[in-house]
């Protein structure tokens, strides 16, 4: 048998190849480089790097032309393995844009007094001669840049994926990395390896089932391609069993992802664990991603069964939200109290996410639900981004304080990042004037618009129980009196301080003129088939 | 010849597998549980690429392999820092995280 | 069911021509007392020197131009003797209009004399009553504000303008009653005299409410022309609802309890507000209703068993009174209750209420000052007790007072005679009982007034020591000299029933009643029984020793009497006890249930969270276990939706 | 496009609170001024509005500004105003001068600089015209949820002692009704999504004269309906959802109490005047007589709570909870009185409470506490305090001659001729609140002066010379509310033509010929 060779559409995926390039580059540097010029080296690439990608990303988004009226759905590229459509460069660009953010994050280094947030020397154990000798070498592991980028790249392809296997590996290229990167903290060095262990056992159990749904779906359609899969699934043929098995078992590898109900419990563990800026990585840019190829994968391949995993969809974005909401009432750890939340909202997306309905019900003018799924996961990004940035800032002599009573007096003390936080928070809480209400509105217009009444109801009660916990975190900081000498705010370099910039700008624009935005992804929101 | 068989046994694989990740304290044991749930998954798909007739089946497989063999890459090394530092490979005894 | 008597002569309509020649100066007898009340409260310390001298010189103004509006009115013939004065419209909505409209009759006229005269009297008595009170100015500006009010009460020609003079006097009241205010007693009294008003307000406006329904309109114009068009059941609601502010006001029974506290006040205070003008404001409003009340016989049933009861009560509660004030003050509610029950007579009726409200005014102000001039004289002492053989001491009070004394008795010729015993000649044509209540009435009238008499100015001193009585200065007793010659002659409003006559255009024809027996046996009647009262206090009071403190060991009746019929008692035992205990209840039913409900969910809240997050127990195959139970349910789920 | 005098009076109090933001010191004379300054300029453009308002014109709002904000969502920024709304900003407009002169020196010793204090106050200002001027449902919840969070740092941060608790209880009871709105607001969405067929405009629109045209049908009207007016109830508040009012005026200081009071509670009110009534007329009625009970219970719990209460703003706040009852009652009765009397109500109610939250906030910031136990003849020591606390307190208890009489009276009427029993119910409120008032005078003004206020001072001039105004109108208007009523009245008939309601006509019919000076009464 003769094989003919695939044809690719370099230009098109050139953002993945040079993200991909700069990763594999970035490892040649840690070989070839010597350790004092490492850190500027790497940073430097994996800057160019990702504003290179986000360049090409843009000018691939220019070619579906989608400020038109009517622009081009999009190709197909890698025999069919990619889509390149709106909700695609979309992401990519949202995505590139936090990794941006988080190659900011990774490199502050005067918070740590001259070293970066990670390990001196993963290998040296805690609490020995080793680390201590390490971390007065100023040590530090610069590979976490090459392994951010390789976990971009697998971002980039997760939404991108036209068939399951592509999932699958994009899945698995975007995890390992942030496996990794999860215990490489330099304090706390315990939880964060304990935060890698967990993340990486549950993603791996998680993976199993993501592979075994595979291959149940492949056995009923015959077919990995989506396109396939959903002619499989509207002509009825093959097992119905075979079919919801599948479904169900990678419905189970991407929430595992998303971080929803019953599927979270790695989501506090992992995101208090880590280092910080990983977390705030971690927890903006991975969200859109799953929801990425989450929605590519229920509306495109399985969008004709759509009455027989909607119902499910409700139930677990119902208990979603109420789990998020209310464990989040009684935590004390900042960093596990955003994590909480941000399961919150990952329960409000997947409301947006139950605006699904046939095309022919959504008139022109009208939200669509991957638009508004889209801005909303926008806008989360970006907020969580800085929040988790202030959270970095917060400190004493141990580190990052994180407990959230320790925070009491932080507005008189630096009334600038205590405004902020607050400001972001409020944007959580979705109060108008925030990217956070815009968003919210947009999702729960979209579930209403499909009838899903209950869940919007349910959403509705649910943010009000958030806003308790957002507010009593402004309370804590504003309206009480610090115990002790309370924490103290390291001033951090630009780079930091241009994330938390970056973001508060975004929540207040995307609250107040949201408009382009979601008029650009109304216009491009449609996968192409 | 009928499918149903292999299906059958990949699912009792799968079932040891997920079990296993369940009741066993060593990361080790349990790491090489979800590789038995993977290698479950790669028995479904060989089966069903025959029952098809086509080789989506089997080159998954093959991938799957590969991102297994990576996997255990980074498994290993995560569960070497923790050996390393608490001397016991028993995934119970990490349990600072909770609440 | 309306009244068919009624039917055949319907009340006569309150016309409305609009003002024109000396009329036009009709708002400015209100505007100058106002003026004068807003100068002096506003103006502050400034005013302290002369601010007395203004108000006194503002209410004399507009006493005269009240006369020269009289004599114009009389110049007119009797048809149209009703002005009407368009100064704005108040409110409008839909298509009910209230304007501020001043109406001038022949009925607003004799108040206007009434309340400008004894006012201008009562004011020119209080400089030197109050002369050596620092806060006499603010006294001066609170006798303004309360003229103006009174004027606007009985000029208005929508029942919303009454209400707003009604609230004005009430306001006026409260601030002069606790004028004293460092004194708790005075600044209670006060409290309790206008929330009390307040419950007789509550007929006012729901009555007010009523005529806008029935009629679209509360303008007097308006209602008297459509109110023999109106159903019985509308007359008679508005007749109780008027009947009720009647007795907030005129403090009748069941509202009665606020009047002997209110003698807390200043005693020109007391003449002018709780005597002669302001009480009477509710037999002013039955008798300004009567196109309302003629056409309700039910409603004006009521209106006589309220006057009848509260004539009694007032008599009895004078019987026992060893407070000089306190014993007037039950002599007012006895005698305002002669005026309602008049007026509950009806057509036959309005005529003699107003005319005993005009001849009352005269002499019981001029008791009020009499008394005023006697504490003046004793060091504000009130105790009837500590007074006795004062008309040595003071003989000008003695024979201003004995004249008042006269007329409340109803002796001939004075002012009293002619009005009281109208009313009771009309009583008893209507009824017997109501007629022998009256009569009663007037025995208890003559006992407490000649004990009162007896007490105070015969018998032998009984007073305090470094106590001097003296006469007061001539600016208090000119004013009693005044009011005692209109006590004395007050009747001659009667020659040839004028006092009908004139006010028959307004309310009606006052129908023939034929009493059994010729008039003038009814008087000698009466006289005997006004003899026989006089008597029995000659005996029990003059010819005894009387005790310097009020024996303890006394009859059931006159225990009650002293507790004022146990009016408070019954306030305090069935509403205030109750209410505070409710209110104190439904405060903590506010926190306990109303919050505590809501805080609660919130408690619950943080409480199940508290629970629920012990399952993030660290463990990670405990997290494994989860997800596999959440993947199983997953898929299971999804089968049962499509194969269950 | 003419001059957009909303949006003038929207952003100068907001761009003035970013002016006295970044002048720099912790809050000298000079932020004060700044802020008085622009609260001034800001009370004369609303001002010339008001002058240029023409109340014969039968345009449903004038002054109208409207640019498209969010395509997708439907939403405006669109700006005009009604005679309740004109009503309503020249009432924030004009208490927001006062407020902040009488606050002049109550921001010290909070837990933030003063400055902070003056800049919260006029973005609340800005942001409440903002509320009543707004005719896009989208832009007005914007606003709505806005306003929350400058009262919840004027109260969190220069409250008394349980100013945190209180000022979360505030804001989660507003943010919880908020947020069931926007499950309605949502719902508006969708439903004029499903009848955009007519529209030229493709999708869907929040100006309310848009949704006025659509028909909801029976069932998702009510549903819409009780959205709305669960928010407005928690905001104005009626019982049984008041209780974070008194908690809240307990710890706020007298001007957020006033700002809160007379102006973001009356939200609630005019809400459901411009979104129940307008939106959902159907609706309305149906629920008319469970609002009518509500009021009535609401009239009567707060006077008695009041009566109940010792601490003075705890008091006041539930003689609000009273008078916001009568509203609410005017407004449900449906006939040209009531709805004219609640109108006129919320500005007067307005009035009366600033004068008399701001008067007893004096009284308190001199003695050092807020139970009516610790007074006692103050009325001695302080006559002008003594007198202005009385005529705060007859206008609250509706004095006739005072403004809040004609209001009160005129829904007692409404009420009347809606049912006997809400009205008779309603007037013993009238009763109760002599009481209340009466009471609270008798034991803090008369009586012996007690040592503790024997010192106390008399009114200062800046004092006195912020209630005059408040006071002045509350006189004048009690004799002349022509000028207010001849605005209102046009909305109302608007209202009650939306309703499809109509005036009882009396059991007699109004004669022509007679009574001329109502013919003139009517024709002025």
């Amino acid at each position: 048998m003769k094989f003919t060779a695939p044809h690719i559409e370099y230009d098109l995926l050139s953002p993945i190849l040079i993200v991909l390039a700069v990763a594999v580059l970035g490892v040649l540097v840690e070989a070839a480089v010597p350790r004092a010029r490492r850190y500027v080296v790497q940073v430097s690439l994996s800057l160019v790097g990702i504003v290179a990608a986000l360049v090409a990303a843009l000018l691939v988004m220019s070619r579906i032309n989608p400020t038109s009226d009517k622009p081009k759905s999009g190709y197909l590229a890698a025999v069919d393995a990619l889509a390149l459509d709106g909700p695609t460069l979309f992401c990519w660009v949202l995505i590139l844009v936090l990794a941006l953010l988080g190659v900011l994050l990774f490199a502050e280094r005067r918070l740590e007094g001259g070293v970066t947030a990670f390990a001196g020397q993963a290998s040296a154990l805690p609490g020995t001669e080793a680390e201590r000798q390490a971390s007065a070498m100023g040590l530090e592991h610069t590979e976490v840049f090459p392994l951010m980028m390789f976990a971009v790249s697998g971002m980039l392809m997760f939404p991108a994926a036209n068939d399951l296997l592509t999932l699958f590996v994009a899945l698995e290229v975007l995890s390992l990395p942030l496996y990794l990167l999860c215990g490489l903290a330099r304090r706390r060095r315990l939880l964060s390896q304990e935060a890698a262990l967990k993340y990486f056992m549950l993603g791996a159990f998680s993976s199993g089932f993501f592979v075994y749904g595979n291959a149940l779906v492949y056995g009923y359609a015959g077919s990995m391609q989506f396109d396939n899969i959903a002619f499989a699934v509207s002509s009825g043929s093959g097992s119905e069993a075979l079919l919801l098995g599948g479904m169900g078992m990678l419905a189970v590898g991407l929430l595992f992802k998303v971080g929803a109900a019953p599927f979270l419990a790695w989501t506090p563990d992992v995101y208090q664990g880590a280092p910080t800026p990983v977390t705030a990585f971690m927890a903006a840019a991975t969200k859109v991603a799953a929801f990425g190829a989450l929605l590519r994968l229920f509306y495109v391949a399985f969008g004709g069964a759509r009455w027989d995993w909607q119902p499910m969809f409700w139930i677990i974005a119902i208990a979603t939200m109420v789990v998020g909401s209310v464990l989040a009432l009684s935590q004390t750890d900042v960093k596990r109290l955003l994590a909480y939340s941000s399961v919150a909202h990952a329960g409000f997306l997947l409301t947006g996410f139950l605006g699904a309905r046939s095309l022919t019900d959504i008139a022109p003018g009208d939200l669509n639900p991957v638009q508004a799924v889209l801005f909303y996961v926008t806008t989360y990004g970006l907020t969580t981004m800085a929040a988790f940035a202030i959270v970095s800032v917060v400190r004493d002599g141990a580190g990052e304080v994180t407990q959230l009573s320790r925070w009491a007096g932080l507005g008189k003390e630096s009334p600038l990042v205590a405004g902020s936080f607050a400001f972001l928070l409020l944007g959580m809480a979705g109060i108008p004037l925030t990217s956070g209400f815009t968003g919210k509105w947009a999702v729960f217009a979209s579930a209403a618009s499909a009838g899903a009444w209950p869940v919007v109801i349910v959403a509705v009660l649910m943010s009000a129980i958030a806003a308790y916990f957002y507010v009593k975190i402004i309370v804590v900081m504003f309206f009480s009196d610090p115990i002790g000498d309370g924490p103290s705010v390291t001033v951090p370099s630009v780079m930091t301080s241009s994330v938390i910039a970056v973001g508060v700008a975004a929540t207040f624009v995307l609250g107040v003129v949201p408009g382009p935005l979601l008029d650009l992804l109304g216009r491009t929101a449609q996968f192409i088939r | 010849m009928s499918t149903t068989p292999f299906i059958i046994l990949s699912a009792i694989l799968f079932t040891i597998g997920a079990v296993g990740v369940l009741t066993r304290r060593n990361a080790l044991v349990v790491f090489m549980c979800v590789e038995l749930m993977l290698n479950a998954s790669n028995l479904a798909l060989i089966t069903f690429s025959r029952a098809n007739g086509n080789l989506d089946g089997q080159i998954a497989a093959f991938f799957v392999m590969v991102v297994a063999a990576a996997e255990v890459v980074v498994g290993l090394a995560i569960i070497m820092t923790i050996f390393r530092t608490r001397r016991s490979a028993s995934v119970d005894d990490a349990s600072l995280l909770k609440y | 069911m309306v009244n068919l008597e009624a039917l055949h002569e319907l009340p006569p309509a309150v016309g409305s021509a609009p003002t024109d020649g000396a009329f036009s100066l009709l708002w400015l007898v209100i505007a100058l007392p106002a003026l004068g009340a807003a100068v002096l409260l506003l103006g502050g310390k400034r005013t302290d020197k002369w601010g007395h001298l203004l108000a006194t010189a503002a209410v004399i103004g507009s006493f005269v131009i009240s006369l020269i509006l009289f004599f114009s009115l009389t110049g007119r013939d009797s048809g149209d003797r009703q002005v009407t004065q368009h100064l704005w419209n108040w409110f409008t909505t839909g298509s009910y209009s209230v304007n501020f409209d001043l109406l001038y009759d022949q009925l607003s006229a004799v108040f206007l004399l009434l309340i400008t005269g004894v006012g201008s009297l009562i004011h020119v008595y209080s400089i030197g009553y109050m002369e050596h009170d620092v806060r006499r100015r603010r006294f001066f500006g609170y006798l303004n504000l309360f003229v103006a009010a009174m004027l606007v009460l009985i000029l208005a020609a929508d029942y919303v303008g009454v209400f707003l003079g009604w609230e004005g006097v009430g306001l006026a009241s409260y601030l002069l009653i606790g004028f004293w205010q460092h004194k708790p007693s005075a600044a209670a009294a006060a409290k309790k005299a206008f929330v009390i008003n307040r419950v007789g307000d509550i007929g006012l406006s729901l009555g007010t409410a009523l005529i806008f329904i029935t009629f679209g309109s509360t303008s007097f114009a308006v209602v008297s022309a459509g109110s023999h068009e109106a159903s019985s059941g509308a007359l008679t609601g508005i007749g109780l609802l008027l009947l009720l502010a009647a007795c907030g006001k005129s403090a009748q029974f069941p509202l009665q309890s606020w009047l002997l506290d209110a003698m807390e006040g200043p005693t020109p205070v007391s003449a002018l507000i709780h005597a002669a003008t302001m009480v009477t404001a509710g037999v002013y409003l039955i008798v300004r209703s009567n196109f309302i009340f003629s056409l309700t016989e039910d409603a004006r049933t009521a209106v006589i068993i309220i006057g009848c009861i509260t004539l009694l009560m007032g008599a009895v509660i004078g019987c026992a009174k060893d407070d000089i004030k306190k014993a007037l003050a039950g002599s007012t509610m006895s005698q305002i209750g002669y005026m309602v029950l008049a007026a509950g007579l009806g057509p036959a009726g309005y005529a003699f209420a107003i005319f005993h409200l005009l001849t009352h005014g005269f002499f019981k102000a001029n008791m009020f000052l009499g008394a005023g001039s006697v504490m003046h004289g004793m060091n504000d002492d009130v105790n009837m007790r500590n007074y006795g053989a004062l008309r040595k001491a003071m003989p000008i009070t003695f024979a201003t007072f004995g004249i008042g004394y006269l007329a409340i008795l109803g002796v001939p010729p004075f002012a009293g005679f002619w009005s009281k015993d109208k009313i009771i000649e009309t009583a008893f044509a209507d009824n017997f009982l109501v007629g022998l209540c009256a009569l009663v009435g007037a025995g208890v009238t003559a006992f407490y007034m000649t004990r009162l008499m007896l007490l105070t100015y015969f018998g032998e001193k009984r007073w305090e020591k470094d106590v001097h009585p003296h006469e007061s200065p001539k600016v208090m007793t000119y004013p009693l000299i005044a009011l005692a010659v209109l006590s004395a002659f007050g009747g001659l409003f009667t020659l040839n029933s004028w006092i009908s006559d004139w006010l028959a255009p307004v309310v009606g024809e006052h129908g023939e009643h034929e009493l059994g027996i010729p008039a003038i046996v009814m008087s000698l009647i009466i006289l005997v029984v006004v003899a026989l009262g006089v008597a029995v206090a000659v005996q029990l009071v003059g010819k005894r020793e009387v005790p310097k403190v009020a024996p303890e060991k006394v009859s059931v009746f006159t225990r009650a009497a002293r507790a004022d019929l146990y009016g408070d008692a019954f306030n305090d035992e069935v509403i205030v006890k109750p209410g505070v205990a409710g209110i104190r209840g439904l405060a903590v039913f506010d926190r306990s249930v109303v919050d505590g409900g809501v805080e609660g969910l919130a408690t619950a809240l943080s409480a199940i969270s508290g629970r629920f997050r012990l399952l993030q127990n660290g463990f990670v195959r405990s997290y494994a276990l989860a997800l596999l139970a959440g993947a199983t349910i997953v898929i299971f789920a999804l089968l049962a939706v499509n194969f269950g | 496009m003419s001059f957009p005098w909303l949006s003038v009076m929207l952003f100068l109090p907001i761009a003035g609170a970013l002016v006295v933001m970044v002048l720099p010191g912790a809050g000298s004379a000079l932020h004060k001024q700044v802020a008085l300054g622009t609260s001034l300029l800001t009370l004369a453009v609303g001002v010339a509005l008001a002058i240029r308002y023409d109340s014969g014109s039968s345009a449903a709002y004038q002054f109208t500004e409207q640019h498209e904000w969010i395509k997708s969502f439907g939403a405006h920024y669109a700006l005009g105003v009604d005679g309740v709304g004109l009503t309503l900003v020249m009432l924030t407009v004009i208490l927001a001068p006062v407020v902040i002169l009488a606050s002049w020196n109550d921001a010290e010793g909070g837990r933030w600089s003063p400055k902070a204090f003056f800049a919260w106050m006029l973005a609340l200002e800005g942001l409440a015209v903002g509320v009543f001027a707004a005719t896009d449902v989208f832009l007005f919840y914007v606003f709505f949820e806005a306003t929350l969070i400058p009262i919840y740092f004027l109260i969190g941060g220069f409250g008394g002692p349980t100013r945190a608790r209180a000022s979360v209880k505030f804001l989660l009871y507003s943010l919880a009704g908020g947020l069931i709105m926007l499950a309605s607001v949502i719902g508006l969405y969708v439903e004029s999504a499903r009848h955009q067929g007519g529209r030229a405009s493709g999708g869907a629109t929040y100006l309310v004269t848009e949704l006025a045209k659509i028909d909801f049908g029976t069932d998702v009207g009510r549903w819409l309906f009780l959205g709305f007016f669960v928010a407005f109830a928690i905001k104005a508040p009626m019982f049984p959802v008041h209780t974070w009012l008194p908690d809240t005026t307990e710890a706020a200081t007298p001007g957020t109490s006033v700002m809160l009071v007379s102006v973001l509670d009356k939200i609630g009110t005019f809400g459901m005047l411009r979104f129940c009534l307008e939106l959902f007329p159907e609706a309305s009625k149906w629920a008319t007589p469970a609002v009518v009970v509500f009021a009535v219970i609401s009239i009567v719990y707060g006077a008695l709570m009041a009566i109940g209460s010792d601490n003075i703003p705890r008091l006041i706040a539930y003689t609000s909870v009273s008078h916001f009852g009568f509203i609410v009652l005017g407004i449900f009765v449906m006939n040209s009185q009531g709805l004219s009397g609640a109108n006129l109500y919320m500005f007067n109610h307005g009035l009366s409470t600033a004068a008399l939250f701001l008067v007893t906030g004096f009284l308190i910031s001199r003695r050092g506490s807020a139970l009516i136990s610790d007074f006692g003849g103050v009325e001695k020591v302080a006559p002008v305090l003594a007198g202005i606390f009385l005529i705060a307190g007859l206008s609250s208890l509706s004095l006739p001659g005072l403004s809040p009489f004609v209001s009160e009276f005129l829904v007692i009427v409404g009420a009347f001729s809606y049912s006997h029993v809400a009205a008779a119910f309603a007037v013993s409120g009238i009763v109760l609140a002599a009481i209340y008032i009466l009471f609270m005078y008798q034991r803090t003004m008369t009586g012996p002066t007690r040592d503790e206020v024997a010192g106390m001072k008399d009114l200062g001039t800046r004092e006195v010379a912020a209630l005059a105004p408040v006071l002045l109108l509350i006189v004048i208007l009690g004799f002349f509310p022509k000028p207010l009523l001849s605005v209102i009245n046009p909305s109302v008939d608007h209202t009650l033509e939306r309703v499809q309601k109509h005036d009882p006509a009396p059991e007699v019919p109004l004669p022509t010929s007679t009574g001329s000076s109502l013919q003139e009464g009517a024709h002025e």
